[in-house]
């Protein structure tokens, strides 16, 4: 980050601060899952992907909580740093969520023999993706800024409140049908790399939602702010006019 | 009848770098590239500020 | 007056009053109503060109075929019934009548789905004839399929589609929003459809049932709650 | 207007609460303010006309005073009640004709009572004296096929059906030939309550009410009997050629 002569509290403001221990801890955990741990024995080295991919989805799911929250937030008190924060945490989880996908087909190709498997998991998070990015793209239409911060808001929340229903009737749809193989849990010995991982990518998380709120907050609030009101104009006084003039 | 490719499993799994790497790639690539949108966007000065 | 305004007294005396006006709106614009079965039908026939003449298939797909119809017909449907409102600006005598959200919305839904339910019937015979699907198990239990089916797309259909009635690509956004958030409950009206078309040995449309009446429960008490918020805005 | 005097409260209110008062009153859409710093009193039977350009302010105002925007700014009073605190109780006693139409299109003008009727908790209401009333016979046809002056007759039918205390008319005389205007002035003499008007034909508004305010840019510019309003519109606008004379 360099930033040109910026002020002291600028540079050491948490989301900085946060985004640089997640990037750290992420180069660290990928770097144990990619060359220290040792290959996983169904999986052999494929299973490496597993330490950037479970993290993401564990982040992904914090993220979504926290867009949730954010939204109830600004239902709730109407403030426009709550919409900002919402909307950046729907970014960050739509990011998320997009990542996690490509990860996983990548993952299943070369060990299900398929780029894509209507694994619960996989299905539940491929359709929440759509529905956050139909929140995006709700906010991206609607320009008047109350009625964004509320519209916006109940879509996210609507969202968020089906996930475990999506998710519950995935599984049943595949369990009903035929046993689904579920993937390898973990054992002991890769968890050092996966934690690592897991909090480089929540840290990094918050670091780029502050980011992004920093930005939102700043048009939101200006939008939602009131400005001064207009000077009292003069009280027209009649009887004094000239024929066809104003007062 | 089931349209679903069932998974299989082969045993241990060979090779498979190709996958890692595009795994790993494209995350970075991802993250990086929301992170300098993300700068960018906070760069631009709304008008009115002073 | 004795009358507590606003209270639940008066919310569940003014539902009745809601869907009745509704239904006697669908009623007089019946034609309409016409037309969106003949497009429901329409679906059916493309459907089965799309997949090609193979029976077997066909049939184990009839209950997808019924449900994607009457889905796809349903954005039309809700899209309209918030559109009587915004346009003419009658959301707006509504208000001031008063008629509590609340009402408005529940009153509104009830109609949907009750609008949803007929054009399940009217496409069901169709879809027994033109995918040699007969109903194996009891009629009664294809019958609270549907209305719970029915139902699930309602609720946050009905929201949803107040919520984009103003917005200027209303069209796309009701679809783009209401279509992922009733997965559940598109999976479930399938599951138990088909189960009821080819026979349900193990048991199984109890759990589809339960599914969808959970997504039921959670989306009208949301909806409802949320709907005075949409239509403020 | 009494903007100027002490914060102390006059005397005693007179019996009947005002059917609108507002106080500070103002409304903003994001950045814009719609309008601002409206001090408004009209007692219960006053008929009050609201003139003004387009864009200054008038048809958010009567939003605003019908409860269906919140203010954003200020204290609104219809018929003594807040309506913040019970909005179901002040807008019984209100009832706003706007610019739209307010009914349902594929329906009769007689459907459309009825069902209107049926809301405000009058279960067997009879249609056929309210139509007379208003000069529009029974007919069958969803009113998508009505004339903008038949309209117009049916929202006032509506309004009399709900015969508020309080009644805001936004642009009454919009649409329609001389002959409909006449009739619908008509009308609105005949109704009981108070009554604002928000017109731009100042000549044929101000003929119905007792006072007048001229509103410019969101802010109330002047304040005062009927019969000045036409002078006062002049004053700020200039020029003889105000709609609707004769």
């Amino acid at each position: 980050m360099g930033s040109e002569g910026a002020a002291a509290d600028r540079l050491l403001s948490w989301d900085r601060v946060s985004l640089v221990i997640g990037l750290l801890l992420l180069i660290v955990g990928h770097y144990q899952g990619l060359f220290v741990a040792p290959a996983e024995a169904m999986m052999g080295d494929v299973g490496r992907i597993l330490y950037v991919h479970v993290p993401t989805a564990w982040a992904c799911m914090l993220v979504y909580t926290a867009c949730f929250v954010f939204a109830g937030l600004a239902l709730w008190s109407g403030k426009g740093k709550w919409d900002a924060a919402m909307e950046a945490s729907a970014e960050v989880g739509v990011l998320y969520n997009a990542l996690l996908l490509i990860q996983g087909s990548l993952w299943a190709r070369p060990t299900w023999g398929v780029f894509w498997t209507w694994d619960p998991r996989l299905t539940t998070s491929a359709i929440v993706l759509v529905l956050f990015v139909g929140v995006l793209v709700l906010r991206r239409v609607i320009t008047e800024p109350e009625r964004r911060l509320n519209l916006g808001s109940i879509a996210a929340v609507l969202a968020y409140a089906g996930v475990p229903i999506v998710y519950f009737s995935v599984k049943w749809w595949r369990t009903l049908h035929q046993p689904f193989s579920s993937p390898a849990t973990v054992s002991d010995s890769f968890i050092t790399p996966l934690r690592l991982a897991a909090f480089g990518m929540i840290f990094l998380g918050i670091g780029l939602i502050g980011l992004r709120w920093r930005a939102l907050r700043r048009e939101v609030e200006r939008e939602l702010s009131a400005p001064a009101l207009p000077a009292a104009l003069p009280t027209l006084e009649l009887g004094q006019r000239g024929p066809g003039g104003a007062a | 009848m089931n349209e679903v490719v069932e998974p299989v499993a082969t045993g241990v799994i060979t090779g498979g770098w190709p996958y890692i790497i595009g795994a790993y790639g494209l995350t970075w690539a991802g993250l990086l590239a929301f992170l300098t949108r993300a700068v960018l966007l906070g760069r631009a000065r709304p008008p009115e500020s002073p | 007056m004795a009358r507590t305004p606003g209270g639940p007294a008066d919310v569940l005396r003014q539902i009745p009053m809601i869907l009745a006006k509704d239904l006697l709106i669908e009623w007089r614009a019946r034609s309409r109503a016409f037309a969106l079965a003949c497009f429901a039908l329409t679906l059916l026939l493309l459907f089965s060109f799309a997949v090609g003449a193979d029976a077997a298939t066909l049939r184990a797909h009839a209950g997808a075929y019924l449900w994607m119809s009457v889905l796809l017909s349903s954005t039309l449907l809700l899209a309209q019934s918030l559109q009587h409102e915004v346009e003419g600006g009658a959301l707006d005598t509504l208000t001031l009548a008063p008629v509590s959200p609340a009402a408005l919305f529940y009153g509104k839904a009830l109609a949907n789905a009750a609008q949803l339910v007929l054009l399940t019937a009217v496409a069901l015979p169709p879809v027994i004839a033109l995918f040699d699907a007969p109903v194996k198990e009891p009629l009664g239990l294809l019958v609270l399929v549907s209305v719970l089916g029915c139902a699930g797309v309602a609720a946050p259909g009905t929201l949803y589609a107040a919520l984009t009635a103003r917005l200027a690509s209303k069209q796309l956004l009701l679809p783009l929003l209401l279509f992922p958030l009733i997965v559940p409950c598109l999976l479930a009206s399938v599951k138990a459809t088909s189960l009821l078309m080819s026979g349900d040995p193990m048991g199984q449309v109890g759990s589809w049932l339960g599914l969808l009446l959970a997504f039921d429960v959670l989306y009208w008490s949301l909806c409802g709650l949320l709907f005075g918020r949409v239509i403020a805005a | 207007m009494t903007a100027d005097t002490s914060e102390a409260p006059v005397a005693a209110l007179p019996p009947p609460a005002a059917a609108v008062s507002c106080v500070g009153l103002a409304r903003r859409f994001g950045r814009r303010w719609a309008f601002s710093r409206v001090d408004l009193e009209v007692p219960a039977g006053q008929r009050l006309l609201v003139m003004g350009a387009n864009g200054s302010g008038k048809t958010t105002l009567l939003k605003v005073i019908s409860t269906l925007l919140a203010p954003s700014l200020g204290q609104l009073r219809v018929c003594g009640i807040d309506p913040a605190e019970d909005p179901a109780a002040a807008r019984r006693r209100l009832h706003l004709l706007s610019h739209s139409l307010g009914l349902y299109e594929d329906l009769s003008g007689e459907d459309n009572l009825r069902v209107f009727g049926r809301l405000l908790g009058k279960d067997d209401l009879d249609v056929d004296p309210v139509l007379r009333q208003v000069g529009l016979e029974r007919r069958p046809d969803p009113i998508r096929a009505y004339s903008a002056g038949m309209r117009k007759r049916l929202q006032l039918a509506a309004l009399l059906v709900k015969g508020p205390e309080l009644t805001l008319l936004d642009e009454p005389f919009a649409a329609l030939d001389p002959l409909g205007c006449a009739a619908v002035e008509g009308l609105i003499a005949a109704l009981p309550g108070a009554v604002i008007v928000a017109s731009h034909q100042v000549v044929r508004a101000s003929r119905l009410c007792e006072r007048a305010i001229l509103m410019d840019q969101g802010a109330v510019r002047w304040m005062g009997p009927a019969e000045q309003a036409v002078e006062a519109w002049r004053a700020l606008h200039g020029g003889d050629d105000l709609q609707g004379g004769g």
